[in-house]
C-alpha cells in the first residue's frame, strides 16, 4: 500500500474531493497546513508593525491506496488540484506498511 | 358739603379697607405670574431632560445596531478571509457618513426646500443648536435630532453592504456609498420625513405615507439597492459549488441580539420623546421580533424537521424589520401578526424564491429588508390606528382616520405608493451609481483576490491569528 | 333722599374703584388655576418622561442580559459543539415567554386574582395601555410596566438551561418552559409582585416578604428549578472523564459584562422610575458584583494559589445574584458585605459542595442562583432599612420597620417563607414538568446524538466554520 | 347721626361687597403658593428624573466600556496566549477599584481638602446619600455622580493595562493599581474636578483648566503612565523579531464599537445632566471618532496603500481620547478638525516615533491616550467657546471668554499647565510606584512563563478550547 | 521503528490516551484532522442553502515505536478506540528510519 | 527523498524557518499538533474543575530533502529548535518513494 500526501490549495479542496469520488477514491484524511515555498507570501501590517507572511494556507490530502491504485489516483488528484500557478503544492508517496480498520481489526489492503 | 366729606371720607375708609385686599390681589396674579412663568420654563427643561435623555440612549442604541450589532451579523456570515471587511464595511460608514451628514446631509434632508429634496439652510449645521426644532420635535435639542436621524442613515447604506459581502472592492464602496446616501438615502428622506416632504404625512405632504421609524426610507430602500447589487455584481467565485457556509454563527447571534435591543432605540426612539408612544412602539417592536423569530423558526420545523439557530435571529430580524414602519402606528396584537408574517414570508423568499431566482445576495439584505420593509410598509396601512398615534387631527380637533383598521382602506394605497416611489429611487439609483463606480473605480475585484480573501487583499490583516 | 343718592353714589364709586381689584382677584385666580391645572398635567408628562426614559433604557437592558448576554456567558462555557444550542435556549425564550405573556402570562401574574394566581382581566393585554396602573407604577405608562417585567419572565427560565446544557431535546426544551413559566414563575410572580399577592408586602400580601428585583421569584426559582433539572436528567455522556473545558472562556467574559452592565436595568429599574432609589439600587448592585468577584477570587487564589478569569466573573454574577432582593431596602457597604459572601458561598457551593455531591449542573445555574438568590433572599431581611426605601407606611406615616438593621428581626423569618415557597414550588413544579415532558418527548437526546453535540443533531448548524 | 349711620352702613355695605373680591384674593394666593410650592417640588423631581435617568445610563455606558468594551478591544490585540489575562486586567479593575473608590478614593477626590487631594468627609461614603450635592450637580442624587466618577476612575488604570499586556504578573498588577489609583489618579481628579481643586475652574481652582470629561485627568495620566510602563518592563520576549499578530481583529473591532458607543455616556454624561450640553458633548463625540477614524485611515492608505480595519477603529479612538476634554466646550466642526488631527497624530505616533524609539507599548495606549490626551487638551484652548458652556460667568453676568475661539488665547497656556502637571505627577508618580511593587513582589513574569504564557501561569486557564 | 498513524472518532482520545498510558507508550502526537470514507455525513442547512458535510471531524494519533512494540501498541490502540460503528477509523503503519531527540541529538530507538 | 518530521517547541518556529532559510531549504509544511511525552503537562482548573493537560501544543515540520541533503538539513533543524529543557521534540525521518509537482507534475527531487 501507499500513502499519497498531497498539499493543495485549500480552494482546490472541493474540486479534488469530487475528482477523487469520481475515480472511486472514497477514504481519505485531511489536515489545515500551512506551507512555504516558491509561492511569494504577503505583507501584514498591525499599527505599522509589518509582518512578511510566508507560510500560507494550504490542506493537506492523505490517501492510502493499493499499489496498483496509485497512479491513477495521483494522477486525478494532481489534474484536479492544478491552477498552473505557484504554490499549486506537492505529492508525496510513502510506502505504508500495514493497514487495520479499527471497527473490526481488518488488516491489509482489504482495511482501506 | 359735610356731606361730601362725608362721603369722601367713607369712600376713602371704605378704599383703605379694601386696599390690602387690592394689594394683595395686584400682587399675588403679578409674583404667581411670575413664578407660573418661571415653572413654564423649568417645566420645559425637565419635560425637556426626560424625552433628551431617551433620544440620546436611542441615537447611542442606533449606532450600536451599525457597530457592533450589523457589523457582527453581517461578519459571522461571511467565510473567515472576509470577516474584517465585512465589518470594516459597516464601520467605516459610521465614520463616512458621519462627516457627509455634517456637512451637507443633514441639510438636505431635512431643511426646507422642494417636497423632492431639502435646502441649503443647514449647510455645516449652520442654525442647528440646542434650541428644539419645533417642526421635527419640540421639547430636544435640534442637535439630538439631528444624531438621532445621522444614526439612520449610518445604518441604511451598511444594511446594503450584505448583498455585495465577499467581492466588493473597498474603494468602490466608499465611492457608492457616498453617491447612494446623497442620491437615494437623502431624497427618499426628505420625501417621507422632512418638512414639505412629498410622502410626509404631517409636515405639508401631497400623499400621507404612514412610516413611522423608516420601513421605506431605511429598509425598502436598502433592500432593494441589495437586489440591484447583487444583480449586478454577480455570483461570488464558487457560489453554489463551494461551501460558503457562515465562518461563525456565533458572532452573528450576538449581532442579532444587538440589532433587537438597538432597535428599541431605532423604533421607540423614532416617537422623538420618552412618551406613551414610545412605550407603544417599544412593545410592538419586541413582538415583532418575537412573533418573526417563532415564524421563522416554524417554516424551518416544518421544511427540515429542525430550527436553526440561524434561522431563529434571521426571523427575528425580519419581524423587526416589518414592525418599522408601523411601531408608532398599531396595536400590539397586530404587531404579533406583522411579525409573524415577516417570519415567514421572509423565510420563504430567502431559502424558496432565492433559490429559485439564482441571484447570490451574499446575506440575504434583499430577502430580509427588501421583503420584509414592504410587507411592513404595507401592513401599516391594514393596521394603523389612531387609538395609537392620534397626532394628526382634523380641522375640527378629531383625530384622523389611519389605516384600515380605522376604517381608511385608502391608507393602503397611499402605501403602496410610498413603497413603489422607494422601489424606483433605489432600484434605478442604485443601478446608475453602479455604473459610475464600475467606470470609474471597477466594483469587484479580480478573482485572484476573491480566492485570497479581501481582509488581506482590501485591508492587509487576517481577522484570526491563533496560533500567534 | 339726597342722603341715599349720595350713599348709592359712594357706594357704587367705591365698588367701581374696588372693581378693578376684584377683577383682578377674581380673574386671576381663575387664570392661576388654570395654568396650575395645565402645569400639573405638564408636570405629570416631564416626570413621566424622565421615568418612561428610565424604565424603557431598563426593560431594553434586561432583555440584553438574555441575548446577548446569558446566551455568551453559557454559550462560552459549552464544548464547541453544544454553543448555538446553548444560545438558542436563550434567543429562543426571547421569542417564545413573549408570546406566552402577550397571550396570557401578564394577565396571571398581574391582574388581580388569588393570592396565588392573577387573573383573566388583562388577557391579550386587554385595557393594558399607555395610561399608567397606579397600582404598580403610577408615573410610567402601564405597557412599560408590562414590558420591564416580560424581560424578566424571559431571563429566569433562559438561567435554568445552564443546568441541562448539551444533553437537551429542543423540543423538550420548549415544551418544558412553556409549562415552567405558566406553573413556576408566573404563581410566584404573583404571590411577590402582584396585587394581592401571598407574598406582597406593598400590596394586600399576607406574609411581607421583601424582594426588591427577584431574589425569590428570579434566582431561587430558576436555581432550584436547575438542580432538579440536573438530578433528573442524570451526567452528560463522559462526565468527569473526558474533558468539558469552557470552549471559549473569552465569551463567557463578554457576557458576564454584558450581565453585570444589564443588571443595572434588572435592579435599578426595579425601582420602577428615575428615582433616588433607583440610584440606590444601582450603587448596591454595582457594589455587590465587585465584591463577589473579589470574594471568588480570594477563594480561589487561596485554595489553587491564582484566581481564574472564569471565577472572577462568576464571583460578580454571585454578588449580582445575591444583591437582587435587597438591592432597593440595603445601604451600600452592606450591598458590598452581601456581595463578599456570596462570592464566597458560591465558590464553595460550586467547587466543593457540587463535586462531593455528583450532581452535573452543566453550567452552575444551582450554585450560582439557587444558592446566591437564597443567601441574599435572607440577607435581605438582615440588612433591608427604612432609610433606603420608606414607602411603606404605618397608619401614622411613620416609615415601617424593615429589617434587622431596623430592629426587625422577624423580617428574616418573613424572608425565609417566601425563600421557602420558591423552593417548593420551583421544586415540586420542576420535577411533575419534567415527568410529564419526559412522557410526551423525551427529555434527553439519544448517547450519539449527544456525542455528535446539539448544534448538529437539534439544529443542523456548526457555530464555526473557519476554514470555509 | 344718621349721616353717621348712613356713612357706616355704606361702608358695611361697600366692605361686604368688596368682601367676596378680598376672601378670594386671600385664599387665592395662598392656596396657589402651596400649590406653586408643591409644583415647584415636583418639578425638582421630574427635571431630577430626566437628568437621573440619563447619568444612570451614563454611568452604566461608562462601565460598558471598561466591560467588556477595553477587554476586547485590548483582548483582541493580544496573543492567543495571554486573552484571558488581558481582559481580566480590564475586568479585575472592575471590582477592585469600586471597592477602594467606597472605602476611600471617593472621599479623596471629591470631598473638600487641600487644592492638591480631598478630604475624609466621605470616607466610607458617610454623607453620600440621595440628597443632590450641590457643588457637583444639583439636580441628581449625590450617589449618582459618585457612581459616575466611579467609571472613570475604573477606565483609567484600565488603559494603562495597554502598555505591559502579556508580560506582567497578576498579583504586581493588583498592587500597581491600588498604588496608582491612590497616588496618580485621585489626586489629579481632586485637582481638575474636586471642590477646591487646583486646577478646577469652576469650584474655586487657581489656575482655570478646562477638562470637560477627562483629557488630562484620563487620557494624558494613563497614557503617561503607560508609556513609564512599557519603559520600565522593558521588551516582550521576541518583540520585533516573533510576530505578534493580534490575536482576533474581530474581537477589537467590537470592543472599539462599544468604546464609541459607550463614550457617550463618558462625554455626554460629563454634562451630569440630560441637556442641551449633553447633547453638545454627545455631537462632538460622535464628530471626533468619525473624523478620527478617517484620518487614520488616510494615513494608511497613503502610507501602506490601504486602510486596515485595526487603523480605522484605533483612529476611531484616537478621535474620541482627543475630543474628551472639549467635548463640552467646542461647536461641532471644530470637533470634527479635532477628531481629524487626533487620528493622524496617533497614527503617526504609534506608527512612525513608536517604531523610532523602540519601546514596546504593547497595545499602544501611550500612542492613542497619551499623545491623543495632550492634543486634545491643548486644543481645548483652542476651541474652547461660551457659546457652547457659558456656564463660568463673571461677576457681571456675562459668560467668560473661554478659548482662543473667544478671544482668550492665555486658556491655552492654562490648558499647558494642567497637562504638565498630569505627565510629571503620571510620570513620575509611576515609576515610584513600579520601584515598589517590583521590590515587592517584581513586576514581570519570568521568561518561561512569558513563553508559555500569562494566561496559564497566571490564571490556569486557556481561552479557547474548541477542540472539546 | 515504526510510525504508528491511526485516525480515531475525537471522542475516543481520552480512552486511548489512558491505554496507551497503561500500556507504557508514553511519547505521541495529535492532530485533529478531518475524515472521509464509509461514515456517511450530515446535512448542514444555512437560511436554505444545504451542504452535504462528508468531512468529519477525527483525531490523528502518531506514534513512533520500537520495531518491537508495534504489535502491542496497534492492538491496544484498536481496542481502546473500537466502538464498532462505522467510522472508526484506521491504523497505518510505516517504517521509520530514523529518530533524533532534538534535546540532546540522541539517536535511534533510544530518543523515542 | 526523505521526510524529516520534526516536532518542535512553537516559539522556536520563527528561529527554525530563518535556520532553515539560511541552509537553503525553502519548502516546508507546518502543522499545529499537540504534544504527549516527558515534558509534564499543567493544571487547568474551571469552577473547580481540574484537568491536567497533559497533550501540549507543538508545531511539526516537515520538509522533503533529496538523500544528499538528509544529515544537514536534520542537523540546522535540531540546533535551530533546541533549548536543552524537556519537550524540545523530536525528529523523525522516513523514505519518500516519489515526489510530484502539482503544478507542472515535474517528479523525482526536482519537483522539491
Ligand atoms: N520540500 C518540501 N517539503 C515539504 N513541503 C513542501 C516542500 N516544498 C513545497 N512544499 C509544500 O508545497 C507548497 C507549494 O509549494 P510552492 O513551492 O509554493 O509551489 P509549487 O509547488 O507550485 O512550486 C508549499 O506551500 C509547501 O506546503
Ligand atoms: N484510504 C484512506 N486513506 C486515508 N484515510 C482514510 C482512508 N480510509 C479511511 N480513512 C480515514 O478513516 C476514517 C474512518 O473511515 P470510515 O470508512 O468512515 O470508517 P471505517 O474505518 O470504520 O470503515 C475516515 O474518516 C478517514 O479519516
Ligand atoms: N514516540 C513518539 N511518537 C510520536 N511523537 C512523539 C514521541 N515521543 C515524543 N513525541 C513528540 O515529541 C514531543 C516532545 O517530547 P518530550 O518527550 O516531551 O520531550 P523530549 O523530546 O525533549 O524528551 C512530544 O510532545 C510529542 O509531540
Amino acid at each position: 500500500m501507499k500513502k499519497i500526501e498531497a498539499i493543495i490549495q485549500p480552494f482546490k479542496l472541493e474540486d479534488v474531493k469530487e475528482a477523487l469520488k469520481h475515480a472511486g477514491v472514497d477514504g481519505m484524511t485531511i489536515t489545515e497546513v500551512r506551507g512555504h515555498g516558491r509561492q511569494k507570501g504577503h505583507k501584514e501590517v498591525y499599527r505599522g508593525q509589518e509582518y512578511n507572511v510566508d507560510l500560507l494556507p494550504k490542506i493537506k490530502v492523505e490517501i492510502v491506496v493499493p499499489d496498483g491504485r496509485l497512479e491513477e489516483t495521483v494522477k486525478t488528484l494532481a489534474d484536479a488540484a492544478r491552477t498552473g500557478k505557484l504554490g499549486d503544492g506537492k505529492i508525496f508517496v510513502t510506502a505504508v506498511e500495514e493497514a487495520i480498520r479499527i471497527r473490526n481489526s481488518d488488516r491489509g489492503e482489504g482495511a482501506l | 358739603m359735610r356731606l361730601l366729606v362725608l362721603a369722601l371720607a367713607v369712600c376713602l375708609i371704605t378704599f383703605l379697607m379694601s386696599a390690602p385686599a387690592m394689594a394683595q390681589a395686584a400682587g399675588a396674579p403679578d409674583s404667581g405670574a411670575e413664578k407660573i412663568a418661571k415653572l413654564e420654563s423649568a417645566l420645559a427643561s425637565a419635560q425637556s431632560a426626560g424625552d433628551n435623555a431617551w433620544m440620546l440612549v436611542s441615537a447611542a442604541l442606533v449606532l450600536m445596531m451599525t457597530g457592533p450589532g450589523l457589523a457582527l451579523f453581517y461578519g459571522g456570515l461571511v467565510r473567515t478571509k472576509n470577516v474584517l471587511a465585512t465589518m470594516m464595511q459597516s464601520f467605516f460608514l459610521m465614520a463616512l457618513i458621519t462627516v457627509l451628514w455634517a456637512i451637507a446631509g443633514y441639510s438636505l434632508a431635512f431643511s426646507e426646500g422642494t417636497p423632492f429634496l431639502g435646502g441649503a439652510k443647514y449647510l455645516f449645521l449652520r442654525g442647528v443648536g440646542v434650541e428644539p426644532n419645533a417642526d421635527y420635535a419640540a421639547t430636544i435639542p435640534h442637535q439630538t435630532f439631528m444624531m438621532f436621524q445621522l444614526m439612520f442613515a449610518i445604518i441604511t447604506p451598511a444594511l446594503i453592504t450584505g448583498a455585495f459581502a465577499e467581492r466588493i472592492k473597498f474603494s468602490a464602496l466608499v465611492l457608492f456609498m457616498c453617491l447612494w446616501v446623497l442620491i437615494v438615502y437623502i431624497p427618499l428622506a426628505h420625501m417621507v420625513w422632512g418638512k414639505g416632504g412629498f410622502l410626509n404625512a404631517y409636515l405639508g405632504g401631497r400623499v400621507a405615507c404612514f412610516d413611522f421609524a423608516g420601513g421605506t426610507v431605511v429598509h425598502v430602500s436598502s433592500g432593494v439597492s441589495a437586489l440591484v447589487c447583487a444583480l449586478y455584481l454577480g455570483k461570488r467565485h464558487g457560489y453554489a459549488h463551494e461551501p460558503m457556509k457562515p465562518h461563525s454563527v456565533v458572532l452573528s447571534v450576538i449581532g442579532a441580539c444587538l440589532l433587537w435591543v438597538g432597535w428599541f432605540g431605532f423604533n421607540a426612539g423614532s416617537a422623538l420623546a420618552a412618551s406613551g408612544l414610545a412605550t407603544s412602539a417599544f412593545v410592538n417592536t419586541h413582538f415583532a421580533a418575537a412573533a418573526g423569530a417563532l415564524g421563522w423558526s416554524a417554516g424551518e420545523w416544518f421544511r427540515n424537521g429542525k430550527p436553526s439557530v440561524l434561522g431563529a435571529v434571521s426571523g427575528a430580524v425580519a419581524g423587526l424589520v416589518a414592525i418599522t414602519p408601523g411601531s408608532g402606528f398599531v396595536k400590539p396584537m397586530p404587531a404579533l401578526l406583522i411579525g409573524l408574517l415577516a417570519g415567514l414570508v421572509c423565510f420563504y423568499m430567502v431559502v424558496v424564491i432565492k433559490g429559485k431566482m439564482g441571484y447570490d445576495d451574499s446575506l440575504d439584505a434583499f430577502g430580509v429588508h427588501g421583503a420584509g420593509g414592504t410587507l411592513g410598509a404595507l401592513l401599516t396601512g391594514v393596521f394603523a390606528t389612531n387609538a395609537i398615534n392620534n397626532a394628526l387631527k382634523r380641522p375640527d380637533g378629531h383625530a384622523v382616520a389611519l389605516g384600515l383598521a380605522d376604517g381608511h382602506p385608502g391608507q393602503i394605497l397611499n402605501q403602496f405608493w410610498g413603497v413603489l416611489i422607494a422601489w424606483v429611487l433605489a432600484g434605478v439609483g442604485t443601478w446608475i451609481i453602479l455604473k459610475v463606480v464600475d467606470l470609474i473605480l471597477g466594483v469587484r475585484v479580480s478573482r485572484e483576490e476573491e480566492i485570497e480573501g479581501l481582509d488581506l487583499t482590501q485591508h492587509g490583516e487576517e481577522a484570526y491569528n491563533y496560533e500567534g
